[in-house]
């Protein structure tokens, strides 16, 4: 029942948001749908951790702690995107007014993507997974190019391109695994649903595996983000409507990943975590390492957070290329809070570009007095991001450098926090370049066009929400969150860190 | 009686598919009017599907025939059609100045081939290639498609790379595991001709904003 | 004894309670805001003082468990005498600065956002708390890098420029940097100890490494000396201090730098073990240079806060002495002249703490009154703030370690420290500890013409603008918090082992190996290093004998000469009235020092220039060479994806 | 007779001297100088007859100053006069041992000069900010190399009480003076030619406004302030006097209460003084005074040789360490 509702409710949400002319209606309902999913999500939640795996509609889905992960993080984003949508998408960056027919469009587009993703996580056939991530690339892409201006079709068309390219090749990963599972005696109708190929994982040819599992990394790798293949990453997110590039940069690319470790937990079964793990460390570390450059010279805020974004897919693939418990903790946990804080980065960067009426920092000033509330939770925010303490994203790095220590990985921990201090450096400054310094007051010319004051009052509340909670999670973590994270690393390393 | 002709056939039909789907590979590569592209697609398809069907015969099994059907309406019919409907509605059919040229691109096509010919029978690989008589050929048509999507400019070219990537892994499928469940066929096909009519509206929008559908003036975006 | 761990949380519990009263209270009435603010921190500090001064006496060490739920974090916090020296430091300035901040921030223009500043003075000085009774060092880490976020708070919401912007982002960068090195530590120690409660850490060093040892040695002193201030990581003090409101530079200068002491000492004694003198001598090296820097900086500084912070960094320099002397004794196992080096160098941080904050908050009180920071539009306010001037000078004759003040206190023991190290059988050792005694007092006689020259800038002659014509003085609460401050100087400067005694306690549960009672300082009220090259210093005595003498010198030339009158009249200037234009300035007092140091005095921006700018630069310049990776072209992406790929391929089946 | 009661006997005595023979010392200087450059000079009693002239005038005082400007006075005094308890002079009675060593008594000095500087500095009058900088920056030079040949001396000692260091090379200086002592000596000599503000590095005399340091500061002070300040000044020329002839000749200081020792103490203490009076009278007649900013080479090499000094005896002590 939990689960038919857990895919209904997109789809009646999506279809209602077509329905009303009126656009005062589409965000209550968009809110609403949302909400409900989320409460939805929440029950589900408690029965993941009861019954540590659920199974339904004959076997096709498959919800364990680490599924139940990645919806808690697609509800909750959803939730905060529609929340932030509600005031932001009626107003467009150029001034001009939005069609109803657009906005319609782009609520049903929305829930569409949610619903995609929801599958990816959840179900049990890998087929039907790579199915599922190709789905959420047609969709969002039409999200991604929603402006219609020149650079958002053009940002659309390489995340298409790319992204199917990519995940042409995971789909020879999975055929590969087909294929060794049916070689090693596999049932065919079973040998794509992961539970069953899980049971028979130590039988495969390692050989078969690991082409398999380079596939798939090189594959979903492109998805998730991951250097070398992440072009598509920083044109996307900058393009792409505000609440979509959270949903983007906080849910998608977790999807990525998911898929991604999902198999490997498979490819371990044969081939020891090794392998695996030094194939992750390495595109870990050069997606961290490959953001700086591009994080110090950005010019553009919405391209800078998605480069953060890149950075934070290196940490945490980073995190589980380490191997060790406590790390595959960390980057769990890490999908947690880079998920909250790069939406909370975004909303607050979409309303300064709207305010401002541009994206190029050079050009946003002194947020801190003209909007105070944005640019203080941008500053936070920042802080956050980039790893500060008491803040959760410190936390979950924490455990994923103490981990790499723990293991003597000293060249793979020592340039990771050399990264992230340069990082912490390069995004600070972009950051307070654009939120404090000389008050604006002072310089007539640019007061008569920028009003003080917010954007809206749902953006308030939208990025009130996760700030509050990397805050309440860097001091305090939820028994329940810990067992869900708990249960995660056992399915993934076998055993907890506790 | 039929049994036998298709037991003595197949290994020579088997073989004279893989050559011709290779060669329309190539084609591909070394064609730049954008109909003829298209046409040389279908064909691969089609070759596709003869193979898919011996495989189906040969093993008796109803699924493998059902996906060569959908295939056959996907493969040969629906997605050359869109794309022609594109390139009819874009008013561009020829592949002007692109990046590799033509020639350049078969000479590299060629190196590939032997490259991964080569490849497959290294101890590694081995073990997989020798089961399967496609593997390499497979191989090389994705590696085909990628290298003309790489090499040319015009959004229409670069679909068509990708589905020939998309033909070498069915090419792959159907002859690694014979073919996947159903289910995932369905899925993955559906979303083959989703994908094509997407990709087509893009197309059109590309064309409608920027006049063109030169993929390398999608370059504003950088750094 | 549970009344002192009721106080120390009651303690705790009322900084956050003070911070959110002030900001919800700030939304009403601001200036309602400000009292709350400081009076709620006040009685916090008080409280805390108490419960830390009760442990320093008895010893009743404690823990608490704090609410905070993290995996694999022990949130314990507690006090032992080291920590408790620390809490009693802290509290100590904290009461009159709270008291003095009440007037302060009253008297900012309307549009500070106080309420903000209410919020975080009162989780700053909370965060200092915590961060010295840490007892663990994941749980240190997090209250360290909260201590210096909310001290940058402080900084960019006082006044929103693009210089507290600079500022607060030097800042906030160089102690990021800091606290890495000081993760790669902790993480380090956790390897060894399996845990990362401080408890485990204890004696760490037996099972690590020599040379991993020093390593450990060297990232604390990275990590710790950035946020001391350490010559060449201090770049950010001089910044950072004055941006922030003077009550708060009060606190980051006098406290929170100190916490760095705290930190450097908990890991040299506690968890390692200096294993060769060298280690003291580079110290020795590093804090001699980063005294003389800060202090030739100071003599050129015009801008009175900025001026200040140099003479911390000056001071950080001065408390590392003892710190290197004591570890050069401990690795040579003389451990009972290393505790008696540790306590100097306490004893003088508190000195520091005290004197410092006096003057940051004297300035202040200048400040808020003139609107300036710069000496050359000062001057003449001697006789509109008289209060503050007294106060004021007896900071500076402290700064400048005058007898009888707490200043020459702490420097006389420094000094005699120095000496004791003639003792070892090292040349090297002697001839550095003997050369870097005189370079102290080098350091002390540039001190003294600093502070003439600031004390002479801001007080004395003509007012050099209208600001300081008009000026007036401050408020009851900012002279009571001067008043307590230079009281505590002179007591402290008179009675020294009443504050002896505390840190020698202190430093006994530091160092296991080495107990130290007041009685090696002491002989009777005189102080007195016992072991070492005899020295006698009874600031008792003097001070008597100063009073005797200079009454004898009131009545003496009434004794000898007749009684006359007393006229006053024009400055003497050639006969043209003087004008304030005449005036020897600030600027030109200094310059004749710029001249003869100036093969050592490089210009202020030298070490951002030749070590952090080039950094800055190749960063850039490699970041821009990386650019056109990212070159907008879809084939060269695709291209990207192949090569993995293909890269992949190759190296799983080659 | 108690201790105790002896012990203030000396000190009433000892400070007696200094306060008496000081402005003596200084026109002995004078008059010498006077005398080598063919010219009459000043009466011996000269330095009296000022001190009374200058305690019977009307105290005229700038209106720009404050408090500081009246107090300076007397916290100078105080302060040097508090600095000549540390200086033996002819008898080691004198030493109140638990007062200080060379640190506080440099500290002293220090406090002494700060104020003085500090209050000239309130009149707002350029000279007089201008010789109080040039104090400072002469401090600054002097102050170290003070400290470090004072030092010196304390260690081959072994205590930083003057008292001590001049009884114990008075015992081991007929033996065998050895090279390190002798620079460090050089060293201090240098210095405190330095510090009491003569030639070569300041000129007492001179009243030309734009080259007096000591003399700049007192421009604005009249009447008993200016008493206080010269004689000050005075006290302070004998205290170092004392100090560096004490340590040169040690002998002739006596351990013992008796009223012969204390006489022959004294007679020595007198002869010792007169003759490095004259020997600075004859420097100051030879030598010129250097630019003000070469002031530093010269006190550069006096830190030169105060660490040579430092070296050589270390070397020569090689034993006698903790270890």
């Amino acid at each position: 029942m939990d689960i038919t509702l857990f895919f209904l409710i997109p789809i009646i949400t999506a279809i209602l948001c077509l329905i009303p002319n009126n656009i005062r209606w589409l965000a209550p309902i968009q809110i609403a749908g949302t909400s409900f999913l989320f409460l939805v999500v929440i029950r589900l939640l408690n029965n993941i951790l009861q019954y540590k795996v659920i199974k339904a509609f004959n076997n096709l889905i498959y919800i364990d702690a680490f599924s139940g992960l990645l919806i808690l993080l697609i509800s909750t984003v959803g939730l905060l995107v529609s929340l932030y949508s509600a005031g932001y998408m009626t107003k467009s960056p150029e001034g001009k007014t939005v069609s109803t027919w657009k906005l319609k469009r782009y609520y049903f587009l929305l829930n569409i993507f949610i619903l995609t993703m929801l599958t990816v996580v959840t179900a049990n056939n890998i087929g039907l997974v790579w199915v599922g991530i190709e789905i959420t690339t047609l969709v969002s892409a039409f999200l991604v190019g929603y402006y219609n201006k020149q650079t958002s079709i053009e940002a659309a068309w390489k995340y298409i391109i790319l992204c199917t390219v990519g995940i042409a090749f995971a789909m020879i990963g999975i055929i590969l695994c087909y294929y060794g599972a049916i070689h090693s005696g596999g049932i065919e109708s079973l040998s794509l649903n992961w539970d069953y190929l899980l049971s028979i994982g130590n039988k495969f040819d390692p050989s078969i595996m690991k082409l398999a599992f380079v596939f798939i990394l090189i594959g979903y790798g492109t998805k998730a983000g991951l250097a070398p293949m992440h072009s598509w990453l920083p044109d996307a997110h900058s393009e792409a409507p505000t609440p979509v590039s959270a949903l983007l940069s906080g849910v998608l690319l977790k999807c990525g990943i998911y898929s991604i470790i999902r198999f490997s937990i498979l490819a371990n079964e044969s081939l020891g975590a090794a392998f695996t793990n030094q194939m992750l460390l390495f595109f870990g570390i050069l997606s961290i390492g490959l953001s700086v450059p591009f994080i110090i010279t950005q010019h553009q805020i919405k391209r800078l957070l998605a480069y953060s974004s890149l950075e934070h897919i290196g940490i945490i693939v980073t995190g589980f290329g380490i191997g060790n418990p406590i790390s595959i903790f960390g980057a769990l946990f890490h999908m947690l809070n880079h998920a909250m804080v790069k939406t909370l980065m975004f909303f607050s960067a979409g309303n300064l570009a709207l305010k401002f009426q541009t994206k190029d920092m050079s050009k946003i000033k002194c947020a801190v007095n003209i909007m105070p509330f944005t640019g203080t939770v941008l500053l936070i925010g920042g802080l956050a991001l980039a790893g500060s303490p008491p803040f959760s994203v410190f936390l979950s790095e924490f455990y994923i450098i103490k981990a790499g220590i723990f293991e003597k990985h000293w060249v793979i921990s020592t340039l990771f926090l050399l990264f992230l201090v340069i990082i912490f450096g390069a995004l600070m400054h972009h950051i307070m370049g654009v939120t404090l310094g000389n008050n604006l007051n002072n310089t007539t010319e640019e007061k008569a066009n920028i009003q003080k004051g917010e954007v809206s009052k749902s953006g308030i509340v939208a990025s009130l929400i996760p700030l509050l909670i990397i805050c309440l999670l860097g001091v305090w973590m939820p028994q329940s969150l810990f067992k869900l994270l708990n249960a995660s690393v056992e399915i993934i390393t076998g055993k907890g860190i506790l | 009686m039929t049994n036998l002709l298709i037991k003595e056939l197949t290994p020579s039909l088997l073989s004279y598919s893989t050559v011709i789907l290779l060669l329309m590979s190539i084609l591909i590569a070394g064609s730049n009017r954008l109909q003829s592209i298209v046409k040389f697609y279908a064909f691969q398809s089609l070759c596709l599907v003869v193979i898919t069907l011996i495989v189906g015969f040969s093993t008796s099994n109803s699924e493998t025939i059902r996906i060569a059907t959908i295939t056959f309406i996907g493969k040969c019919l629906i997605i050359p059609l869109a794309l022609n409907f594109v390139i009819n509605k874009t008013q561009v059919h020829k592949e002007v100045d692109p990046i590799i040229s033509p020639p350049t691109t078969v000479l590299i096509v060629c190196i590939l081939i032997a490259l991964v010919y080569g490849l497959t029978s290294t101890p590694n690989f081995a073990k997989i290639a020798y089961s399967l008589g496609l593997f390499d050929t497979a191989i090389s048509i994705i590696l085909i498609g990628l290298l003309i999507m790489i090499s040319r400019r015009k959004a229409l070219t670069q679909i068509v790379g990708l589905y020939v990537m998309e033909n070498g892994i069915f090419a792959l499928t159907v002859d690694t595991v014979f073919g996947m469940p159903f289910v995932v066929e369905m899925g993955i096909s559906l979303d083959l001709f989703i994908g094509v009519l997407i990709m087509g509206i893009w197309v059109l929008r590309i064309k409608q904003s920027f006049d063109s559908i030169d993929v390398s003036k999608l370059s504003k975006l950088k750094g | 004894m549970m009344g002192n761990l009721l106080l120390f949380k009651f303690s705790l519990f009322l900084f956050i309670t003070g911070a959110f009263f002030s900001l919800i209270l700030g939304f009403y009435s601001k200036k309602f805001s400000t009292y709350v603010s400081g009076i709620f921190a006040a009685v916090s500090a008080s409280l805390s003082l108490v419960s830390s001064i009760n442990i320093l006496l008895y010893q009743n060490n404690f823990t608490i468990k704090l609410p905070i739920n993290i995996p694999l974090l022990t949130a314990n916090i507690g006090m032992d005498p080291f920590s408790a020296f620390f809490i009693f430091l802290i509290s100590l300035i904290a009461i009159p600065v709270s008291i003095y901040s009440i007037g302060y921030m009253n008297s900012e223009p309307s549009d500070t956002p106080v309420h903000i500043l209410g919020f975080l003075y009162n989780l700053f000085l909370l965060s200092m708390i915590l961060v010295v009774s840490a007892k663990d060092a994941l749980l240190f880490l997090i209250f360290w890098e909260s201590m210096t976020l909310i001290s940058y708070g402080l900084i960019v919401s006082n006044t929103s420029s693009d210089e507290s912007r600079s500022a607060g982002f030097i800042y906030l960068l160089m102690t990021h940097i800091g606290s890495a090195f000081l993760l790669f530590l902790f993480l380090i120690m956790a390897n060894y100890s399996g845990s990362f409660a401080f408890e485990s850490f204890h004696d760490i060093y037996k099972t690590i490494p020599d040379s991993l040892n020093l390593l450990l040695f060297v990232f604390a002193l990275i990590g710790f000396g950035t946020k001391a201030g350490l010559v060449p990581l201090h770049i950010w003090l001089p910044e950072a201090h004055p941006a922030a409101p003077s009550h708060v530079s009060a606190l980051m200068s006098g406290v929170m730098i100190k916490t760095a002491i705290y930190g450097i000492l908990r890991i040299t004694f506690d968890f390692l073990n200096p294993a060769s003198y060298w280690w003291g001598i580079g110290l020795l090296l590093i804090a001699v240079t980063t005294a003389l820097v800060g202090i030739i900086y100071a003599s050129q500084e015009n801008d009175i806060k900025r001026l200040l912070a140099y003479s911390s960094i000056e001071n950080i320099g001065i408390i590392f002495i003892p710190i290197s002397a004591a570890i050069i004794f401990y690795s040579l196992k003389l451990y009972e002249l290393a505790g008696i080096s540790v306590v100097i160098s306490l004893f003088h941080t508190l000195n520091h703490s005290i004197f410092k904050g006096l003057l940051f908050m004297g300035a202040g009180s200048v400040i808020s009154v003139t609107h300036t920071r710069n000496l050359i539009k000062l001057g003449g306010l001697i006789k509109k703030m008289p209060q503050t001037s007294l106060f004021f000078l007896i900071g500076v004759l402290a700064v400048c370690a005058f007898p009888p003040l707490n200043g020459f206190a702490s420097e006389w023991l420094i000094f005699q420290n120095l000496l004791s190290l003639f003792k070892t059988s090292s040349s090297t050792i002697k001839i550095v500890a003997i050369i870097s005694a005189s370079l102290l007092g080098l350091t002390g006689a540039i001190c003294a013409a600093t502070f003439l020259k600031a004390f002479s800038g801001i007080f004395l002659a003509f007012p050099r603008t209208h600001q300081a014509e008009y000026a007036h003085e401050a408020s009851l609460s900012m002279t009571f918090g001067l008043f307590t401050s230079a009281a505590l100087c002179l007591l402290i400067g008179v009675l020294p082992l009443f504050v002896i005694l505390p840190i020698c306690t202190a430093v006994s549960t530091l160092m296991k190996s080495s107990s130290v009672t007041p009685e090696m300082f002491s002989d009777g009220n005189t102080l007195h290093i016992s072991n070492i090259i005899p020295g006698y210093y009874s600031p008792v005595l003097l001070t008597i004998l100063l009073i005797v003498f200079s009454l004898f010198a009131l009545i003496l030339p009434k004794l000898i000469g007749s009684k006359t009158t007393t006229r006053k009249d024009e400055t003497w200037s050639c006969g043209i009235t003087p004008r304030a234009e005449f005036e020897y300035t600030p600027s030109g007092y200094a310059q004749p020092l710029e001249v003869i140091f100036s093969g050592l005095h490089v210009p202020a921006d030298f070490y951002y220039k030749w070590i952090y700018l080039p950094i800055y630069n190749a960063l850039h310049r490699f970041s821009h060479k990386l650019k056109p990776i990212q070159s907008g072209v879809v084939q060269i992406y695709l291209t990207y994806i192949f090569v993995a790929l293909v890269a992949c391929i190759l190296w799983v089946s080659l | 007779m108690n201790e105790e009661l002896k012990i203030i006997i000396i000190i009433f005595c000892h400070l007696a001297i200094l306060l008496l023979l000081s402005p003596l010392v200084n026109s002995i200087i004078k008059k010498t100088k006077a005398l080598l450059q063919g010219r009459k000079g000043i009466p011996l009693a000269q330095g009296y007859y000022d001190l009374i002239k200058y305690f019977h005038k009307e105290t005229v005082i700038s209106n720009q100053t404050s408090w500081i400007f009246l107090i300076t006075p007397v916290i100078l005094f105080s302060s040097i006069l508090l600095a000549g308890l540390f200086v033996p002079l002819f008898s080691e009675f004198g030493s109140i041992k638990i007062l200080g060593g060379i640190i506080v008594f440099v500290y002293l000095l220090g406090l002494g000069r700060f104020f003085m500087s500090l209050a000239a500095m309130e009149p707002g009058s350029g000279f007089c900010g201008m010789a109080s900088s040039r104090e400072m920056m002469l401090s600054v030079l002097i102050e170290p190399v003070m400290l470090l040949s004072l030092i010196v001396l304390s260690l081959l000692a072994d205590s930083t009480q003057i008292f001590t260091i001049i009884s114990s090379i008075a015992r081991h200086n007929l033996t065998l003076p050895s090279t390190g002592y002798v620079l460090a000596i050089i060293a201090l000599f240098i210095i405190s030619i330095a510090e009491i503000g003569r030639i070569p590095f300041d000129n007492q005399e001179t009243h030309y406004e734009l080259t007096m340091i000591h003399e700049g500061m007192l421009l604005e002070y009249s009447g008993k302030l200016l008493g206080l300040m010269i004689w000050s000044g005075w006290l302070k020329q004998l205290i170092i006097i004392s100090l560096i002839s004490n340590l040169i000749f040690p002998w002739g200081i006596t351990n013992t209460f008796t009223l012969s020792s204390i006489l022959i103490g004294f007679i020595f203490y007198i002869l010792k003084v007169f003759i490095f009076s004259i020997f600075i009278a004859l420097i100051e007649t030879i030598i010129a005074k250097v630019r003000l900013f070469r002031v530093k080479d010269i006190l550069v090499a006096s830190f030169v040789i105060s660490v040579l000094a430092l070296i050589l005896i270390i070397q020569e002590s090689g034993k006698g360490s903790l270890l």
